[in-house]
């Protein structure tokens, strides 16, 4: 499919064949362009990592900037310009390891902002080594016993800390991956879209078919508003229950609309002046 | 007679509202007419233990700290002996409703204990003791009563009528003791002072931020560098900022670099500790060419070494922080209207060169109250500096000042691709070895535009020794430099640390005997400037036990210099 | 009560008169005595902030160290010595907000060690921001218009990320507080404890009254090895559940148990010896 | 005929396992008695694109990167312009089942197509080319075959007996193949060679660190300083190492400092964006007076930059990295064996004086591979410098030396308080001003008692221009130094950057023309010496795209520097 989003200069990516990203790039892609979006007038903030190229493959605003720290920039974008549609994007290791503390807190705020999460469960870009959500026992060059620690459980912290969009995805389930996107990006607040997508070179346990054989898709009677049911679903292990895994029915205030500033004028601040007249009162000479 | 300045120190626990007193007093003698200035140390707590407040009144201008205490008012016996050594014989010693120690009187002070007692029950308890001790400096210092009453009902007007006039009952019973007292001082007015601003340092920098049109700040509370933080988020609805406290100063950085990408114009407050997290910010801004600005209020360290003190040991810091080689320029304000328009530039330069830009201030400069000249801001435009962008915009053109017309995303039909690996001029990921260096010319070559803030020469043009400072050592060094009286030595004072400006090497070559003057261990300005000019500095008078210089102390340490 | 704790020197502490600090440091140290510790064998980990300043009160070994950085100090410092008693201490903003990312990977890792956290919703050391514990509306100098973020649940968040014991305690009720610090120090594992710790200079909203009137001791029928249920109480507000509120039935393996080094020898790192003969074959001639 | 050194380039794409060939030829040629040298570039991707590794092989000793190339095998088609400058009309180029792009032949080069298909297909897959091309290094270098075949049956050992001889074939085919082509090379054995170890920079500052007793490492995965994270990994168990990959580099440097508090010997292990977060750590390092070792292996800044290539540019960041003042060690090996006394250096000098220990790399460094004179540890024993506790300890207390014992919780009847506030001798918080004073300065003079590592003089003592370098410049300026074969030029190389050496002052003073050469942007070790001697760095030799200097290039440069 040609989309508007296509970038052509970076028709060949620096994945490898066979790589999941490359699966995601269409689903993304096909997202946007079914939600036409004007791509001059989508940013996405990407952090460091194999995920975190994504960007560079598409004609879209992007600030690619440091592994794990995508999400305050989305914040300040959205917050800066609300007219913007804005999307953080990067890996597991990027988003709940290095970037973990921003992962609680941007919840918290609930910036209107979807947050792609490719789960390869394996660092891809530094060769291999475990991420927060790699499981139990899995060995690497640094994990040479296999992993001790608990795997990380995006979905259920997210729906703790207060999120109101929880959804999970898998590359492989293309359509519906491409819909929670969809889904994702027109939810008025913070929206988690965690997916699985393989590593074909580092991750040799957690392969395509793996996550094929170890997920399934959510059935439609489940109810996603029910934050208890939520947490339960989204506690389920192997198989991995794929689609919305919570979607709170009220809504949430989002941090742009909290602000001050947009009270009374909803214009983004590159388009406002300084008062020099109020400023000058700063100054009072009694 | 105290003729030509008085220097008033009030001593107290935290927690006993030292600051309503000086927020009223300051605000007095300004309006009467006097030029004043107020400095603070405390300690880290949040009640008991010892602070104390330095109030001068001076007819000239004055902007230090002195070590020499004419009136002490005790409002809490703790700590008094802190204060020993800065007491002489002809030192009067108020004890507001406190015992002063009796040593106090064997050393030929005047030691006045006022019983409060009765006074205080009738008002209706000790709070009241502040406002006391407002209407005997009222009265001290010869202040406007009118106008003193007139602040104490704006300040307790919406607490009701009935507080409104228990306090102005304190304050005229603080006027009436001090009438009494006979202590003679006759400070000259200064019919300019009238017409001045008093503010503190935290709100010199607050301002100069609305001035330089910000509208975004992001940060972690750490003093000293809160206030400003404060300051703005108070300001915010009025001045159109956002202000958000971020979860850590990692993403304090990261969504400034975020604002200022999108179109806003942000800046970040913190200080030593929590700018050290932003280290990688700062590469980050390097890299992506992103304006930045940053606030670092310094305080001793290492760690959290005394987080309510002062010192000027983060200069090295800020000077390389971050990863790889790229352009920054710092600034650090001697005083408050140079703060103000200090930080508006700062937002100017950094938009202008698309570089983070820091200013260098301390715990001392930040508490510090004092006169100011207003500004007229109307004169002084902001320009942002962003472009609407066309269809083939590239963030990072190679262009022959280094510096690329920026874009924001949203406006105009352009992409705005900013990344953090290097990139060819479209912001898009390369290796190609060419374009690598082309980009990191590009980067180093955009101060070649810049034009310094050239240092400022104080004192006789024909010196053989130079005092050389930065920062808010800047006070205490004029006023040294007027004591010392002497026609060989001058003072250059640098607000902008870095790059070292294009002056520098003359006015240092000139003297025979180079004498920096450094609130820190190791005189970290002195080596940056020995490395950009590759001359001797020969001596440095250095402090580094938390508090600033005083002017005596500096007049003592310069005259043994000379004769060493 | 005195006790071997008791740290002479440092009985005038820089807490305010009335800070719920204080009573804290009474039921601390009667844990500790409770417990038969011994002081030279028990380590305290302590941030930054009022709470953090805690162990400058007790006669016991310290690393004070940075603002939010006590949990990887005291993983450390157990797996360096299992052989001692590891404490980590501090704030809300402490451990929530500076500190949240190695909340969250320390329950990933579960150290053998207690995790006490002051809960005053505040910053009090800086006197008076918000902290990710305050609560909606909360008005400070810095949220001049009130907290607008979501408030952090640390105690349903642990238990998604993985803790096998959370416990909210409440200073006002000194002897459940003392008895849940036990429990935790003698928990097998990470442990936390939010404590409710009112700031009488800087939260004028949640005092002393406010956490007694709106806390509720839970029922002993209650069942903390029920993780469902726990998400529950856990995620109960106002009135507050105080006391175990989940707790893993089985064991579940700690850090250092899983520590390759100590599969053969127990004893600590600062007794072993450096092996040159098995070094000298790192640099094979052949 | 090639006699005296070699140069042969494999270019390949990541994936297909250039690392095989490397790993196993360079055994091969320690095993045959050559001396060699391996240096790798690569891009920043898992498949594809262009990498290339440089086999030098050498009848004298030989660590440096050349740009000329001997012989090239090319094992994809991928980006074979990048090499184009570096070919000359004596190049030969085999292209292992590749097809050479013909303007080779037009170039002057010989072109050996070798088609392979057959064999590769019978043999099972296109897998076995590395081992083909191994064969035919080993005939080409006059390898032992007999060492060849048993170090592939190690190799494949565990795969399984059909494996170990289906690559036995490919070997002798490769053998085969290249017996055939006629290229004449004939290197002489060095004795010693045999007898020496090859191993990379990783695994020299991996040996280091055990050698130092190094047992516990705490660090976040980021190249190129990851390798030493799994070099300890794999030696975990054997050597009693704790080694955890920690949730960021924050987490990291604090869990070093826990880890040594509790009396092991840790380290991190990063690059230059790790360590910008590790920044507020080294403060704390500095104020609680904990040992810290930090290996930082540097890569191309600012930000991101270029993740997989080499530079020198983070000099100047762990220099001032940490609000404050503090003392610091600096260490930058240019040479294997150096890497691993000055790693296990790093862990006696941190733990005796109490302080960070840096030492600094970089990505040429650390994936190069050369051989090295083996070294006997039994002969240097570990002092661990921490002592029993009584119970009146105090852990700061005031000594001369500055150095307080350093006692460990648990140990002793002592209490252990490490504090990042100041503190008193107790390790309890303090506000008192002497205290203070007297901390800073007995942090400041630890390194008093410190003796340098002075820097090497290599070349005539009576030189008037003295090349100046540090790190991983080394081996190419060394080399460089012997061609230009002049008795008016040294090499003054500095393994320790930091403190700059005592000895530094006169042995630059000597010189008429001071040239640093250094792999950055701005020449930041040179800047540093002048800050440290005021004496005028008179030109610089900087490269920043990413890759290291190779020799020809040096001399060059050099040359045109004298001529200038
Ligand atoms: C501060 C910092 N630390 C470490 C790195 C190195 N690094 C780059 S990507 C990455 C992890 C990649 O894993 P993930 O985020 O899961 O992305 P993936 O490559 O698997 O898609 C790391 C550790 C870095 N760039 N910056
Ligand atoms: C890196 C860093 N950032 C900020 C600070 C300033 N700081 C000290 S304590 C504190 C917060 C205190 O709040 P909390 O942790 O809740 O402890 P409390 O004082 O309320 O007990 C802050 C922000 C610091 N010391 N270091
Ligand atoms: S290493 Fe893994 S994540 Fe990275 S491009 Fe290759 S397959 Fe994809
Ligand atoms: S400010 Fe609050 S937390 Fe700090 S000591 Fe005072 S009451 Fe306690
Ligand atoms: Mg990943
Ligand atoms: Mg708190």
């Amino acid at each position: 499919m040609n989309t508007r989003f296509d970038f052509v200069e970076g028709k060949n990516t620096a994945w490898c064949p066979g790589c999941g990203n490359m699966m995601l790039l269409a689903i993304l892609k096909g997202a946007l362009e079914e939600l036409n979006l004007d791509p001059t007038r989508v940013v996405i903030s990407s952090g460091i990592g194999q995920a975190a190229k994504m960007p560079q493959y598409l004609r879209i605003n992007y600030f690619n900037g440091l592994h794990g720290r995508a999400l305050p920039v989305a914040t300040a974008i959205k917050a800066a310009n609300p007219e913007l549609t804005v999307i953080a994007e990067g890996g597991d290791g990027d988003m709940y390891g290095e970037g973990g503390n921003h992962f609680l807190h941007t919840i918290r705020r609930n910036p209107d902002i979807a947050h792609i999460v490719h789960n390869n469960m394996v660092y891809g870009l530094t060769k291999g080594q475990a991420s927060p959500t790699s499981q139990r026992g899995f060995i690497t060059p640094v994990q040479v016993y296999g992993v001790a620690s608990e795997p990380f459980n995006p979905l259920t912290t997210a729906i703790s800390v207060g999120a109101t969009f929880v959804a999970r995805a898998f590359v492989g389930n293309q359509g519906q991956a491409r819909e929670l996107i969809k889904a994702a990006i027109g939810h008025k607040g913070y929206a988690l879209i965690d997916i699985f997508d393989p590593c074909v070179s580092f991750n040799k346990i957690n392969t395509f078919n793996w996550y094929k054989e170890n997920t399934y898709v959510i059935d439609a009677s489940y109810d996603p508003s029910d934050k208890a049911a939520a947490l339960k679903k989204g506690a389920e292990e192997a198989p991995y229950p794929l689609g919305i895994i919570y979607r709170q029915a009220e809504h949430k205030p989002t941090f742009e609309e909290q602000l001050a500033v947009y009270e009374k004028d909803p214009s983004p601040l590159h388009r406002r002046q300084r008062n020099s007249e109020l400023l000058n009162k700063l100054m009072p000479s009694e | 007679m105290l003729k030509d300045q008085v220097s008033i120190v009030l001593s107290g626990e935290a927690g006993q509202g030292l600051d309503t007193i000086e927020s009223l007093i300051i605000i007095l003698l300004k309006k009467s007419g006097f030029n004043a200035f107020l400095s603070r140390e405390f300690m880290s707590r949040i009640r008991g233990g010892n602070n104390t407040s330095e109030i001068r009144v001076s007819s000239e201008k004055v902007h230090a700290f002195v070590d020499k205490i004419d009136i002490l008012i005790m409002l809490s016996p703790q700590g008094a002996d802190r204060l020993e050594t800065r007491l002489t014989p002809a030192t009067i010693i108020i004890g507001a409703n406190v015992a002063v120690p009796a040593k106090y009187a064997e050393m030929g002070c005047r030691v006045i204990a006022l019983d409060l007692e009765e006074k205080l029950a009738a008002l209706g308890g000790s709070i009241y003791t502040n406002i006391i001790v407002t209407g005997m400096l009222t009265s001290l210092l010869a202040c406007d009563d009118a106008s003193a009453q007139e602040l104490i009902r704006s300040r307790f007007k919406a607490k009701g009528e009935e507080l409104v006039n228990k306090n102005l009952v304190a304050l005229q019973q603080g006027v009436d003791i001090a009438r009494e007292l006979d202590i003679p001082i006759a400070i000259e007015r200064d019919a300019k002072a009238a017409a001045k601003t008093a503010l503190s340092g935290t709100e010199a920098i607050g301002i100069g931020a609305i001035a330089g049109g910000c509208n975004f700040i992001a940060s972690y509370p750490m003093s000293p560098g809160t206030g400003v933080l404060a300051y703005l988020a108070k300001q915010s609805k009025e001045h159109g900022i956002i202000v958000e406290q971020a979860e850590d100063e990692i993403a304090a950085i990261n969504m400034m670099l975020g604002a200022w990408y999108a179109g806003a114009r942000a800046m970040v407050t913190t200080s030593g500790g929590g700018f050290a997290l932003m280290t990688e910010g700062m590469s980050l801004a390097g890299c992506v060419e992103s304006p930045a600005v940053i606030h670092l209020a310094q305080r001793p360290g290492p760690a959290t070494g005394l987080p309510t003190r002062t010192e000027q040991g983060d200069l090295n810091l800020v000077l390389y922080a971050g990863q790889g080689d790229f352009p920054r320029v710092i600034y650090a304000p001697g005083k408050f209207d140079d703060a103000i328009t200090l930080t508006q530039k700062a937002f100017d330069v950094a938009d202008q060169f698309q570089i983070p830009v820091i200013l260098l201030t301390d715990q001392y400069f930040l508490d510090s109250i004092g006169m100011t000249e207003q500004i007229d801001f109307s004169k002084s435009a902001i320009v942002n500096n962003f472009i609407e962008t066309t269809a083939d915009y590239q963030r990072y053109a190679l262009t022959p000042s280094g510096v690329s017309p920026r874009g924001i995303p949203g406006y105009g039909k352009g992409l705005v691709c900013a990344d953090s690996d290097e990139h060819s001029e479209n912001g898009r990921i390369t290796e190609d070895f060419a374009m690598r260096v082309a980009m990191v010319d590009k980067r180093m070559r955009k101060l070649d535009g810049y034009k310094d803030v050239e240092p400022e020469l104080i004192g006789n043009k024909d010196y053989s020794t130079l005092l050389i400072g930065w920062g808010s050592t800047y006070g205490a060094i004029c006023e040294a430099l007027k004591l010392l009286n002497r026609d060989d030595i001058a003072f250059a004072f640098f607000q902008q640390v870095y790059p070292v400006p294009s002056s520098a090497v003359k006015m240092l070559e000139q003297a025979q005997k180079r004498i920096v003057i450094e609130n820190n261990a190791t005189g970290q300005f002195g080596k940056l400037l020995e490395m950009e000019t590759l001359l001797k500095v020969h001596q440095k008078i250095l402090k580094y036990n938390g508090m600033p210089f005083s002017v005596e102390e500096l007049v003592e340490r310069i005259l043994g210099g000379l004769s060493s």
